[in-house]
Parts: structure tokens; sequence; C-alpha cells
């Protein structure tokens, strides 16, 4: 009997098991007055990997407070599968980003698809359709074959997931830094579409209706997975690691299928997807949010491998599995739906009145717990912090506008940057196309898809400079969202939301704490200011190796209504003749930037600085003049500076530019400045344009002659053929993934 | 003219088929699910794109034991127009309705982008509506593109003129360049590229078109004459 | 009585293997020099019970043909091996 | 002398083989009911021609582990065999 075989619950205490599950013996004491007896082994279990980070967020509930997550727009926000927004004519968009960090550190390929696994099911577990997929990403340089490797294999994985379940993947971020090397970031975003009427929830409803099981069988594939997201990686993690989860994107699509089928019988009460701690925290969250309790009999979970225990299946993250909430009666209504796509449904318990979660298996109880205790209830803290030395001095430091003698050598060195280069190699492994509604495909700054049958379109982006973060975590969180709203202003979408995926180091290091409270204080005030509310999330800590932090990277994933099609706007210039405009003034704002990078190596000084009403007045005026049809193509300021942006702004058309710059050229030319567009303006709607937007300067036309051509005092600064940029950019991840070393 | 849509279990652009033929091409299209046996109502049987049974073992071979494709086979003996695109294209291969075979593409990556074809032949039912070599941009996305088949195959291929598409770049590695073959008879096309995705200018080119035109076209006329 | 069955599927001589080359290309980039001629396939192990009416050969054989095996492309050999059940 | 070398890599007992299941749901389908079991593997093969300071056995041991098989759910072993070069 491998019952016998689980330590006993007075060896559970005694030789303090619980510790290696995740619990402290503080916690542990809590359970045991919570339970009013000694938790056995199963319980121990189950209350681990409840109150771990993951799951109760206990260390960061206190940060999330401060979010806005109210708006007109708002249908539904944090707290369920995914987050809500209405775009008008009863439908509404919703969305959700999460991360797989850990998991795709030790199996890049499996942690990243199952990671886009994932998130597709909390959104279609909202009873919508996956519509389109973003995912933000983060390594080490590539100059070493484990993180060529990674990246290689991260990238497989989301492809090898997305395309196969037939959602497009449209678009997303990555940072190269030494910092990601043994802990990359693995961010997914999933968007999803429905029908007001159709949206579900959540929660175990109704006291007597039956609990059901669909979905791939259970294994023991990644248990402790949330705990083990909980903790440090350190050299041994590849040892002790959990099954690692393998993905079935196959089982997915199937699942998708018979879900959205699902939502349309009203037999279906409740619905959750199986994702970190898997049995355990569908049933007590649905079960919690409810006010009920769910009695499970675990001889009735369909099981993959033999002898299974009460604990392996309790905590067991096999991947593509839903748990389902039935009106009492109408079982056989949702097996007939879900057999047509050869899934099973199995009734493995009913909703009960008493607020406990109570397992039973060969005719015993094996747990019984108050379910608020494990979701609601969580135990919160509230952690020290303490500024970190090295933010003052930061503060204080007077940058000095580097010599540069060859402006055209730095561009280009700047372009082939594989934080800046071209992200082609990726995106041409992802079907960016499937489902026929992307508009505008990845390679402009935010993606754009339409919604058939109407004239709406929307415009969806991931964004965060963690460089600016790890220089002032506040600044570089009010930055992460304006610019992730600028991306989507120049889609010619109006802002509606926010998703967040909060990357950090250890909190119990003061420092780290100190960058999480921080970097969410900006975060909220840019989120109030942009009229962008936070409606869902995640946390991911722990995200070290060997004691060194990732830089903080809070990626905020952001999505945007285009009221119709005709708005939808590119960052390529797209006519020869039309004028040139940069909106907003140059200042010396060298602290993070990518010139930081690549003449000195390192990232030092102040931020750059953001006034975020005047972001707000930019947005807003030229989201206005993108509506009157005035403005041919809009592109955002960011890494590298104008003269990066500007070159975004040809490569890989047929055109070139003529600009003249005023000012300090190298400070024009590199600086990071925040709050400016580069847009393209026919010379019919100069006088229109002019009086929608404030700030502007002309600097320049477009040619048809394909070269970047950038004066100053009559001189030229940077003069470059425009295919040639095209394809230095465009080769340089390629070219450092083949290379050897 | 009435289409039929068959979906197979992980088929994933059979949506976008099926809003190609209704609102790109405006004619009657229904989805037929890989359990069905029944194709007489039908005009034109297309296979679409996707994952069936998730690429297992290899593309489309899992997908060539569905109960409905026996009817599929029936419905081309009959002489009725087949399309397969991409995952359909996988499938018609496996099942023995085109010769040849996919392996991985050459890069072993996969690979979504537009990509720029030739039209070789426009005699067929399929391709009346192009100009003979007209370069046409449609796009593909699959990992296992790469068409090989032995060189008496291809010879004969030539021969006959059933090679209907050609890719101007090569992407993947195929034999001769081939993006797209017909059968001997005339009347089962299986190509790679995504005319599906191509029927609307907002999304970049609207190039399949002309695709969908042809059958509707060619089976008018066939009717106007036996009717 | 239950019989093992070990399935090897090879891409056919003279078709070109576009993931052998790939592993050769990547043993280069380690430093390996003296790999040559790498081939990839499929192996696939499965228990099978034997039925009336057919021998296990030809069941295995009908699997390999229809199935497992693209035989435009690949070639098949098998091991069958007897397991006692308990 | 050269060595022929086949390397057989499995899925570690316990991880899921999505590949495995879809075949023998096939098999069903095609009223194949006698099948069990079915886990899919890589099999590769190649030549290898011996060096100075290295056996065989360290040579491809380190090839499986580091390339031909992913250890993290990967399991491999391998045969060698001498081929007569004329
Ligand atoms: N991981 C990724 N997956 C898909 N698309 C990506 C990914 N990374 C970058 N892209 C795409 O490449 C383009 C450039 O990205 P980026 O430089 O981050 O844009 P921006 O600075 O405007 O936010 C965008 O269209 C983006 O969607
Ligand atoms: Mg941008």
């Amino acid at each position: 009997m491998p019952l016998l075989l689980e330590p006993n619950t007075e060896e559970v205490k005694e030789k303090k098991l619980y510790r290696e599950m995740g619990l402290s013996d503080e916690e542990f004491k809590l359970v045991e007055r919570i339970l009013g007896r000694l938790p056995n082994y199963t319980e121990t279990g189950i209350f681990s990997v409840m109150w771990s980070e993951h799951c109760s967020y206990k260390k960061s509930r206190s940060l999330l407070k401060k979010f806005p997550t109210t708006g007109r727009h708002v249908l539904q926000g944090p707290g369920e599968g995914a987050g809500v927004v209405d775009i008008g004519d009863g439908q509404a968009a919703v969305f959700k980003i999460e991360s797989h960090n850990h998991p795709s550190a030790i199996e890049p390929y499996q942690g990243a698809a199952t990671g886009v696994g994932g998130i597709i099911r909390d959104v279609f577990s909202m009873g919508a359709r996956p519509v389109a997929l973003l995912n933000s990403l983060r390594f080490g340089e590539l100059d070493q074959p484990r993180t060529k490797y990674l990246f290689e294999e991260v990238v497989a994985g989301i492809a090898g997931y997305g395309n196969c379940v037939g959602v497009p993947t449209v678009g997303g971020e990555i940072q190269f830094d030494d910092c990601y090397k043994g802990n990359p970031l693995v961010n997914a975003m999933c968007v999803g579409l429905i029908d007001h009427n159709h949206l579900q929830v959540g929660q175990a409803k109704g006291i007597g209706n039956t609990v059901m099981y669909i979905g791939s069988k259970t294994g023991r594939d990644g248990i402790h997975g949330a705990t083990f997201a909980s903790e440090e990686l350190t050299d041994d993690s590849q040892e002790d690691r959990p099954a690692v989860q393998v993905g079935d994107p196959f089982m997915e699509k199937l699942l998708i299928e018979a879900c959205l089928d699902l939502v349309q019988s009203d037999a279906l009460v409740g619905i959750q997807d199986m994702g970190a701690a898997g049995l355990t925290s569908s049933a007590s969250e649905m079960a919690s949010k409810a006010g009920t309790g769910i009695e499970m009999n675990l001889d009735l979970v369909p099981q993959r491998e033999q002898d299974m225990t009460p604990y392996e299946m309790m905590l067991s993250e096999s991947q593509e599995r839903m748990l389902v909430v039935i009106e009492e009666g109408r079982e056989q209504e949702i097996k007939d739906i879900v057999s047509k796509y050869g899934i099973e449904a199995v009734e493995v318990g009913t909703v009960t009145d008493d607020k406990r979660l109570r397992l039973t298996f060969k005719n015993e109880v094996v747990a019984d717990m108050p379910v608020d205790a494990l979701a609601e209830e969580a135990p919160v803290y509230h952690l020290p912090s303490k500024e970190p030395e090295a933010f003052k001095r930061n503060q204080s430091m007077n940058l000095e506008l580097p010599k540069v003698k060859d402006a055209n050598k730095l561009l280009v060195n700047l372009l082939k940057a594989p934080t800046i280069a071209s992200k082609e190699w990726v995106y041409d492994q992802y079907d960016y196309m499937v489902q026929t509604n992307t508009v505008t495909a990845p390679g402009s700054d935010a993606a754009v898809i339409r919604i058939k049958g109407t004239n709406k379109a929307l415009a969806m982006t991931t964004d965060c400079n963690s460089r600016y973060l790890q220089l002032d975590p506040k600044t570089g969180g009010e930055i992460a969202v304006a610019e992730a709203a600028r991306n989507i202003i120049c889609s010619g979408a109006e802002p509606l939301a926010l998703t967040d995926c909060l990357n950090f180091g250890n909190p119990e290091k003061e420092e780290n704490f100190w960058m999480m409270e921080k970097a969410t204080d900006g975060m909220a005030e840019a989120a109030s200011q942009l009229s962008t509310p936070v409606i869902s999330g995640n946390v991911s800590l722990y995200n070290e190796t060997n004691g060194t932090s990732v830089y903080p990277t809070p990626v905020v994933g952001m999505v945007g209504l285009i009221h119709d099609v005709e708005h939808i706007t590119k960052q390529q210039v797209q006519l020869e003749g039309d004028l040139v405009y940069v909106i907003g003034e140059t200042a010396l704002d060298l602290g993070g930037s990518e010139v930081q990078k690549q003449l000195f190596g390192k990232y030092e000084g102040a931020a750059p600085k953001i006034d975020l009403q005047v972001e707000q007045q930019r947005q807003a005026q030229l989201l206005k003049a993108i509506q009157q049809g005035v403005i041919e193509s809009a592109h955002d300021v960011s890494e590298g500076g104008l003269a990066v942006a500007l070159a975004e702004k040809v490569m890989g058309t047929s055109y070139g530019l003529n600009v003249a710059l005023q000012g300090e050229h190298l400070l024009e030319l590199f600086s990071e400045t925040q709050s400016r567009f580069i847009v393209t303006v026919s010379k019919e709607n100069k006088d229109s344009f002019e009086q929608v937007v404030s700030n502007f300067k002309l600097i320049g036309e477009v040619t048809s002659g394909a070269n970047l051509n950038i004066k100053w005092n009559e001189q030229s600064v940077i003069n470059q053929n425009v295919e040639s940029l095209t394809d230095q950019w465009k080769g340089a991840i390629p070219c450092l993934v083949k290379s050897k070393g | 003219m009435k289409f039929a849509v068959i979906v197979f279990p992980g088929s994933n652009c059979d949506m976008d088929l099926f809003h190609a033929i209704e609102s790109g091409l405006g004619e009657e299209v229904d989805y037929v699910f890989h359990t069905e046996t029944k194709l007489e109502n039908y005009d034109a049987i297309l296979l679409p794109g996707g994952f069936s049974y998730g690429d297992y073992l290899r593309s489309g071979a899992i997908a060539s034991f569905s109960n409905v494709m026996e009817s599929v086979k029936q419905f081309a003996e009959s002489g009725k127009p087949v399309l397969g695109i991409c995952n359909g294209f996988q499938v018609l291969l496996e099942a023995g309705l085109l010769p040849g075979a996919m392996k991985r593409n050459e890069a072993l990556k996969f690979i979504c982008r537009p990509v720029e074809l030739t039209v070789e032949n426009n005699e067929t039912f399929f391709t009346t509506s192009y100009d003979l070599n007209e370069k046409v941009n449609v796009p593909i996305a699959h990992a296992e593109g790469n068409y090989e088949c032995d060189e008496e195959t291809l010879k004969h291929l030539e021969q006959n003129n059933q090679i209907v598409f050609r890719y101007v770049d090569n992407p993947n590695g195929s034999v001769s360049d081939i993006a797209g073959i017909i059968n001997e008879r005339g009347n089962v096309l299986g190509m790679m590229p995504h005319p599906e995705r191509a029927v609307d200018e907002l999304l970049g080119s609207d190039d399949g078109l002309k695709l969908f035109q042809s059958m509707l076209a060619n089976w008018r006329e066939h009717h106007a004459i036996t009717s | 009585m239950v019989i093992k069955v070990k399935v090897y599927v090879t891409l056919k001589a003279g078709v070109l293997d576009p993931q052998g080359k790939a592993i050769e290309q990547a043993l280069e980039a380690m430093d390996v020099n003296n790999v040559e001629g790498m081939r990839v396939g499929k192996y696939m192990e499965f228990h099978l019970e034997p039925e009336k009416g057919q021998t296990v050969d030809e069941q295995v054989t009908t699997m390999c043909e229809q199935l497992l095996s693209n035989p435009v492309i690949e070639d098949y050999r098998y091991e069958t091996e007897e397991v006692i059940t308990p």
C-alpha cells in the first residue's frame, strides 16, 4: 500500500516535513489551530501549495491593493481567471498575463509551452474564445551556449503550443541582460473575445450540484510546482525538480472547443481551469468564492499512473484539465457535449453547504479542512523594506553626454543589439495569422486584430524596460505603463485596461521589497493617470539565481480598442513626400539607456524622467489626430532614442528619410527621453495636424531614395543605406544564435 | 455552389476557410465533422489547415484514417473537386490522393510569413482566374512543408503539368520549389500556402480569393453545360 | 502472454534528413568532428496482446505499413519479445 | 576502424507522452484494440571514428547527455558495433 509509505501525521510535525513543502513553523502552527488538530500529510501538502506565494499572494497582496481596478469599461477586475473589459455592442475583451519562469529555466520548451497552455485556459474558462497570444521574455546575453539554448527552446515551446491550438501569437517583447542569465523570464498573455451574456465564473454554487472533471488524466507531473515557483532557483534545482509537466496542445484545442460549447449550456454553473496546484486550488477557490464546500471522491479522478495517492492527485499539475460545476441531474448533457470532442467528463464530487473541502479515498476521509482558510484567509505578510544604497547614488549622479566620434557606427551597433534588433527570427516561428484577423502583424508598435462582423479592432502590446526600474523603480514602473499605452495609441487605439506580471527577486530581502513597493506605486499612479485600470495579473517572486535577483520586471500587457478599422496606424512610413514630425522635446536622459550599455557596459544614473500629465495629454492629442485621419504612421521613441526610432520607421520599406536636427545632435539622436513620438503626415494634412497636436517639431521628409539621412548644422551625422541597415538589424539575432560558443 | 469544410480534431483553419467562402466568395458552406460519411450534397470538399491529431506521429497521418476520408476518396473518384490546404494537403498525401510526402522544413523551424508564388498552371479547375506565371502573395505557416518525392514521380508531375504553384524563394527545402500539386485527373489540389488567409486587402493580400473564384466559375460553367 | 514490440522507423536511404544534418552541425559547433552519417528516426514501443486469426507479425506489419511509417519516404523494422505477465 | 552507434531516446517513465496517446487512439479508430502503453521516442544512428584520448563510451555518453537527449525528461541508451571499413 503506497499510502503507508507516506509519513504519518506525527512524522510531519516531528520531522518538520512541512518545511520542505514550503510552510514555515508559524504557518504550520496556524494550520494546526485552524483544524483544531494536526494536519496529515495530504492536508499539509494542500495547505502548503494554497499558501504558497503563487496561489495566495501572501507577500504581495498589500501591494496589489494599490492598483486602480475599476473604470467605465471594466466588467470584471482581478479575482477571476482573467479580467474583462467592455468593447461595445455587447462584446467584451478578456485578458491576462502569467509567468512560467521557473519551469522554463529547468525545461525551456515544455516550461514555455505549458505557460502558454495555462494562460489560454484562464481565458476560455471565462467563456471567451482566445483570439491572440503575446509573450514577454527576458534572457541573459546571447553569448553563452546555455542562454542560446534557453532562448531557442522557449521560442520553440511557445510556437509549438500556440501554433497547434490555433491562437495567433501576435506580439511581445524580448530583452537581453546578464541579470536574467540563470533565471529567464517567460510571461505569456492571452486575449479572448466574448459576448457579455456568455461570461462565466469560477464558482461552485448550488448545494447538491455536481462537480465534474474534464480533460487529461492526472499523472505525477509537477507535484509541488506552485511551491517550486515560490522559491529561489539554486544549482540543485535541476536535480530535485518535480516531474516536468509536458503540454498536449492537441488536447487543449479539443478542450477549448468543448468548453466553448459547454458555456452555451445552462446546465453549467461554474468552470475553472486546474492551474497551479491543480485540483486543490480549483476546488477550494471555486467553493470559497461561492461560500460553499466541496466533497470529492478521489477514487473517481481519472488517473494516468498506477497507485496514485491523495497527496499526489491533489498536488499534481498535469496540464489540460478543467473543473466544472453542473446542475444536479444534468451530468449526461455535459458528457454528451464534450464527448463530441473525444473528451471525458467524470463526476468527482458534490457541492456542500459546510464550507469545507472534504476528500475521500478508498472509503476513508483523507482530508477535511475549511475552504476559506485555504483560499481567502491565507496569511498575509507585510515585509520590511529598505532603500538600496545604490538608489541614492544613482539619483545624484551627474551623467554626461558621452563623446561619440562616429554616430553612424553607434547607430548600427544599437540596431544590432539583441534587445533592439529585429525579432523576426522569433515571430517567424509563430503562426501570427491563424484566425485571419491579424491586421498589424508583429513588427509594429502594437499588434492589431480586427473583430469580424464589426468595424472594430483590438490593439495589444506588452512592455517593460527593467533597466529603468533597476535604477529607479517608481519612475520605471510609471514608464512601463506609459510605454504600453504609447504603443497602443500609436496603433490607433484607445487604451482600455492592463494586466501585469510582477517579476521580482526574493521579497524577503528588504531592498527587493522596497523595489516592489516603489514599482507598484509608479504603476498604480500611471494606470490612474492614463485611465487604464488593472484588471488581472500575476506575481512571480524569487527570480534569483544563487542569490542575485533579476532586475525588477513588472511586465505590463495592455489592450486598446480601435473604434474603426480606418484608424489602424502602423509604425512604418507609408508614402514619399510625407512630413516627418517629432512630438516632444529631448532632454539628457541616458540612465538605463541602450547607449550606456553599448558604451560603458553598465547602467547607472537616474532613469529618464516622466511627467504623467504631459504623457496623458500627448497621448490624447495623438489619438485624436489619428482618429481624424491626419496621421500616416506613428511610432514611439524608446530604447536607442530618436536615431533608432527613425531607422525603425523605414527599415523593411523602400523609403528613406531626410531629417535635419536642431539642438545638440548626440543628445537628440540617442537620449531616451520619455513621452515622445515620431509621426508622418501628408502635406495636405499639415495644418490639421498642427492644430490638433502641440509640442511638435517638423524635422524632415520621407524620400524615395532608400537612405536614412540625418543632418545637423548642414553636416551629415547619419547617412545609411536603409537596405543595409535592415539586413544588419534583421541578421543580428540569427547570427548570434548560430555563432559558436 | 455548396462547399464542405472538413473538421478533424485539431483542425484550426476550418473557421478561416469557412469565413473565406462565406464572406470572401459569398457562397454556401458547411462544417462537416470527421465522423460524417455523407458528402453527396456538396459540390466541393475543403480540407483545412491546422494540426489534426496534434500532428503527432506525422502530420496528416492519423487524420487520413478518419471516417470521413473514405467518403472524401469516393468524392474525389467521382471527379468532384477536393482542395487540401496546409495540413489538408498533408492529409491528402497520407491518404494517397496525391503523390509524395512531407518532411520537416529544412531549417527545422515552423515558418509563418507571406511568400510569393508563381502560378505554374492556370488551366486547372482551381486556377483559371490567374494568369500563367502570375506572381501571387499568399502566406505560409507550417513546420512540415518540405515536399519530397522520388525522381520518377517528379518527372511525371512535371510532364503532366501537375505542379500548380511554386515558391519564388523556396522557404522550406521542397523539391523543385513545389508549393502545390494537383492529381492527374485535375480535381484534387494540395497546397501548403493558405489562400484563405489572403482574401482581404485589410490583412495584406487578397490574391488567394482568385483560387476560390476559379472554383466557382468552373463549377458554374460545368453546371451550365450539364443542366 | 503479452508481446513487447519495438518499432524503428527511419528515412529511406537517399532521402535527405534535415534533422540529421542539423545535429551534425550542432556537433561540429561542439567541436565533435568525428561523427558522420547521422540519421534520425522514430522509436516506438508498445505491448500487444496476441489475437486469434492473426499472427503477431501480420498485425505488426499492417500497423507499420499503414500507420506507423510512411512507405513513401520511410523504412521500418521491428523486434518482438514475449513478456511474462504475473 | 569505424564504430556504428545506435542511440535510443525515450521519455522518462511518468512523463506524459501525448504522441503515444494519440497513436493509441488512432489505432482504436482502426479497430486495433489489443495495443497498450504506446510510447514514442527517437532513434538515431551514425558512424564514429574513434579518437585518441577518449573512449567511444565517453564520447557517446557526452553526446547523448549534451545534445541527443534532454536529460530533464528523457532517458537514453545506446549500442555500438564495429564496422569493418574496406
Ligand atoms: N517575443 C515576441 N513575440 C512576438 N513578437 C515579438 C516578440 N518580441 C518582439 N516582438 C515584436 O517585435 C516588434 C518590436 O518589439 P519591441 O522592440 O519590443 O517594440 P516596442 O519597443 O515598440 O514595444 C513588436 O511588434 C513586437 O510585438
Ligand atoms: Mg514602440
